[in-house]
């Protein structure tokens, strides 16, 4: 049995990925989870700058979910360079840079820094709900991902993801259109705008009123996205959206996805993603699937 | 290794909403540290996220660490129904704790609300020092644990906001008070509702008397990853978000700019 | 203190009615909750001929919510109007018909015999997303919903309500384009098309594959859209979305709309919408608020 | 009214995963009728739906109802973790039973697995008769109440798929080979996997039997207002979706169009 899974250059030990923003830099759960355990890691959403994020309350717990409005803080892509990878190198994992940017010439700098970094892949964040310019406004529309994608395919050979927001009517047109461009894998879905209101305070309870929805409650929209997605694109998709159980990673696998990340899950069980490699092994094992690629094969829609 | 399972050995329920809990964990009570936190999985959802928790006592030589909690919403009512004998899923201890020096001799505490717990295990570290604690709660139906924050401590001020019981007015108009007679205690610590701390923070700015607060912030991880728990805190150059789970949640009054 | 709300020409007792598709034709619920204490009943989803659905399984449950896929079963419009409305028409309560098409000529000739008919209001369905033509084609794009809305303004008189997808870029301009073509006021939000797959028959768990995600888990995503709806139309707006209590009701009411529909919740606690009534009432008294529309006045948003 | 708040007053555990229940309610006793469920809530959350399950028994006279349920996902679970003197929050009697007609003499009642348990208050609806049970389980170790079926019969015959006790074989092939001997039952009442249902309802056409079905299907609302429990059955001028909350779970085999 063979849990690797390639993804353009990228190639994961397992399937199993720590989804950006809910896993740091991996220092922080490395004292809860062997990372060698994990396929790979998206790190914490980089920009250019330093930046501070929005102001707190940033979180709100909601039905089988939560709403962040972190806001993208990060040390900026130089510090990731020069502190955390060398850290992450240590173990046998993949290293994916998740990066934001408010312009295209963001995004093609960060690209042109990271082309020349130790890492694995990028994700190119085109779908962060949270930050007022740029981001989410590239991710919404096919001529806003056409634009962003082909200006950072030409700034990077490295393996590029695009992670796409389920913030849209159709995301069939933007994974396309990512695909179109040069992306080597699209990931989906990031999280679906919210809001929720302290009924005492008569305020929204996030200080910046909306926030991004993850987390379970997410899980049949992100699922249905990544079943339109896979049907449609011919690069690998990697599947994400309220994964909390190996079962859950187990429907997405099916479905079409290549490989899955896990992120709000890691808040409540922070050995989630080790679980679920195991998890998706015993499942094989039990159908006599020797690849990944097997479950996606024995899938059937209802007509 | 942060994450235990830990057992509960004692359940005492000290009001209609309050429970002080009772675990048994060796490793955990020989180095967990005043003004930190357990962040403690309520439920056997995976979608619930943990909650925040302080520690109030911390006995070593018992293996033993107990917490004390208010039931406030969905995950505080669950952990309330937990049975001694249960295990209890909890990442801890997490945080940075308060600042403990050996030579502060004479130390207030602060306390407000559901905000006092911490504040405890804290005392217990200065056997030696002169202990002023201020206490202070809606009414004297609120007041949990007084005799426990009394006895161990010099002087033991409780305050309520209706007057029910001992000084009339909120903790900050007792402290200002205390201060004003003159005797200025070497350290501050304060923990309890933002405006509260705020007022705290202040008094002791004008006093000129080192001061620091245990914050609280919503959380989703606990560990510095998610980075959802900001607050605003001074840097050389002006100010950037740290966060309460990990930088803090003590942090030097000094250093938050309060909003 | 005044619980009434007038929208249209359609005057409710108290905000509170029960969401299409979720309370049948009210006589299900009839003996469960008192429907004098509602303000009014959206019935089942109305096409001109009978429909009898999708196959099963219809249902899923999902972390806290739902997927249906029960795609419109209905006994017809005439059915309803010789048989359902002397029913309900022995209660206090509004009654709301709710019409579903595959066309433009659909909608308005169910428009125009319902014109006719004792009912109070029309919600137009154009956001189902269990049926294969028609439907939530219409809803999903500015230009669809103004054909149809402006097709069947022309032909009735009665209040005429929209019902707006979630599975929109933007909610806004659906929303305006129903305001402009003749709408009395804006409902939603109707379900998020998602899935489910049954990991040991490895097959979607819905015979229909997708079907609609309701319940608690959706409330963020629609508290949202309604607040972004009531800040930019001047109709009345309809809140839903995941309403379980009330709560739930409050922070819809607080965000802009000015009544709200529950569906799903109705399943698990069969007196919830009388309950939600008597909880909104009590937090106005509480509050000092004599009118519902006091409740938006006293919200603000962070900045 | 349909909803009741019952104490539970006893709490069996059968099996290792399989638990009856037994809940006072003496309305519900006095005019619940075989075949009918009930739809339990088992969480405090309101987002999780009400499972049904099928009434056990009905002993009008001690105002008792029970049921008896395995626990599959986390629904059932959490009603399993319930205890006696909890209160249940229940929709009941709902549904179209079984149609009791008092002149059948010789009846025949097969189950399947869990599909067994509403039909022991059916046997109990007929004193007189001549019944004969035909269950049907995986193997010995999942036979439930096989002694309490077979008291209550005249005949009866325990099936394993595989071959661990009783009759080697499923449920149709032992019925067949009952009906093949001759002697043909007034009606036969079918409880089970709707593959076991088909085989049954095709046996039953086949020799010319009256058939009652009780058919399962996931539910919301369990009252007939969602509509998501839709089976296919037929109609003068071809098919409909009937519901089986509502018009079912108990068919008539006839009706039935298996897919
Ligand atoms: C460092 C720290 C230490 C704490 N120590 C104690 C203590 O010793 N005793 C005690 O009774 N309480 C303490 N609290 C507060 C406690 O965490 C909250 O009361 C609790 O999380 C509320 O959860 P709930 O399920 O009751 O409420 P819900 O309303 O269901 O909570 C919803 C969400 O909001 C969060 N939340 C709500 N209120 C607070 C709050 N005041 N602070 C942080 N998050 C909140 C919850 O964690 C959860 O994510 C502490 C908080 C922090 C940050
Ligand atoms: C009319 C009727 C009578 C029944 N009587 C009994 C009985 O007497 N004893 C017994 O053990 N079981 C009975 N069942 C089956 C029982 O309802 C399911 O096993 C139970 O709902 C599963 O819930 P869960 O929480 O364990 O599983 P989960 O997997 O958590 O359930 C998820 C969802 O699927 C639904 N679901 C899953 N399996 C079934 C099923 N087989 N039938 C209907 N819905 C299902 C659940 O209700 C829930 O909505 C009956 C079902 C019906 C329709
Ligand atoms: C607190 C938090 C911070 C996040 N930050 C980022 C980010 O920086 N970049 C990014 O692409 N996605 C970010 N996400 C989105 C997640 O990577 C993921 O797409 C989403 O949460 C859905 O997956 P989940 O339900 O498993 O969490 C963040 C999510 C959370 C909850
Ligand atoms: C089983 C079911 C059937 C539904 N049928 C209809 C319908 O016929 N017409 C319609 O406009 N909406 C229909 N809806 C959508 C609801 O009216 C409502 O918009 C949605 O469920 C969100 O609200 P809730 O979370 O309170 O259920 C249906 C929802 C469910 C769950
Ligand atoms: S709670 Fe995650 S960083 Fe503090
Ligand atoms: S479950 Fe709602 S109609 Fe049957």
């Amino acid at each position: 049995m063979d849990l690797r899974v390639t993804i353009g250059n990228l190639k994961l030990n397992n399937p199993v990925i720590a989804a950006s923003g809910c896993f740091g830099f991996g220092r922080e759960y490395g004292e809860y989870v062997d990372l060698n355990k994990l396929g790979g890691i998206s790190v914490k959403g980089l920009t250019i700058e330093p930046r501070q994020g929005n102001a707190a309350p940033r979180c709100a717990e909601t039905p089988s979910g939560m709403l962040n409005s972190v806001g993208l803080q990060n040390p900026g892509v130089d510090y990731f360079i020069k502190h955390e990878i060398p850290f992450l190198r240590q173990y046998d994992t993949k290293i994916i840079a998740n990066i934001a940017g408010n312009s295209i010439d963001d995004y093609c700098r960060m690209a042109t820094i990271l082309n020349n970094a130790d890492i694995d892949a990028i994700e190119l964040n085109v779908s962060c709900p949270n930050v007022k310019a740029g981001c989410m406004a590239f991710g919404s529309t096919p001529d806003g991902i056409s634009e962003v994608v082909a200006a950072v395919r030409s700034c990077t050979a490295k393996t590029l993801i695009v992670k796409l927001t389920p913030n849209v009517r159709d995301i069939k047109e933007t994974a396309l259109a990512a695909e179109k461009n040069g992306a080597d894998a699209v990931s989906l879905i990031n999280t679906l705008l919210g809001m929720a209101i302290d009924i005492d305070k008569k305020r929204p309870l996030l200080a910046n009123n909306y926030g991004g929805l993850s987390g379970a409650a997410v899980k049949p929209v992100a699922l249905r996205m990544v079943h339109e997605v896979a049907s449609c694109v011919n690069i690998p998709v990697i599947g994400m959206g309220g994964i909390s159980c190996w079962q859950d990673a187990i429907e997405f696998l099916l479905a079409g996805a290549s490989a899955v990340m896990v992120g709000t899950a890691n808040f409540t069980n922070p050995t989630v993603t080790a679980e679920i490699a195991v998890g998706i092994a015993a499942y094989m094992e039990k159908n006599d699937f020797r690849q990944i690629a097997d479950i996606h094969k024995a899938f059937s829609v209802n007509n | 290794m942060n994450r235990h399972f830990v057992e509960i050995v004692e359940r005492k329920q000290l009001n209609s909403d309050i429970y002080q809990f009772t675990v048994r964990a060796p490793e955990l009570a020989a180095r967990a540290l005043p003004g930190q936190f357990l962040h403690i999985n309520c439920s056997d959802d995976v979608s619930m996220l943990r909650r925040p928790i302080s520690i109030f006592d911390i006995d070593a030589t018992n293996h033993r660490l107990s917490f004390i909690f208010q039931v406030r919403g969905r995950g505080t009512a669950l952990l309330a129904q937990k049975k001694v004998g249960a295990k209890l899923d909890i990442l801890a201890p997490l945080g940075t704790g308060f600042e403990i020096k050996p030579d502060y001799q004479n130390i207030y505490v602060v306390g407000g609300g559901i905000g006092v717990f911490p504040l405890y295990a804290l005392l217990k570290q200065y056997p030696d020092a002169h202990k002023t604690t201020i206490l202070g709660f809606a009414s004297v139906g609120k007041c949990i644990r007084a005799g426990t924050f009394a006895d161990i401590s010099d002087q033991f001020i409780c305050c309520t906001d209706d007057g029910s019981s001992g000084f009339h007015g909120n903790t900050a108009q007792a402290l200002e008070r205390q201060l004003q007679s003159g005797y200025l205690p070497d350290i501050i610590f304060a923990c309890g509702p933002t405006v509260m701390l705020r007022a705290i923070a202040k008094l002791a700015a004008q006093f000129n008397i080192p001061c620091q607060v245990s914050l609280e912030e919503r959380m989703a991880c606990g560990i510095g990853a998610c980075l959802v728990c900001a607050c605003k805190t001074r840097t050389e150059s002006g100010w950037q978000h740290s966060h309460v789970c990990k930088d803090g949640p003590v942090f030097w009054a000094q250093d938050v700019i309060w909003e």
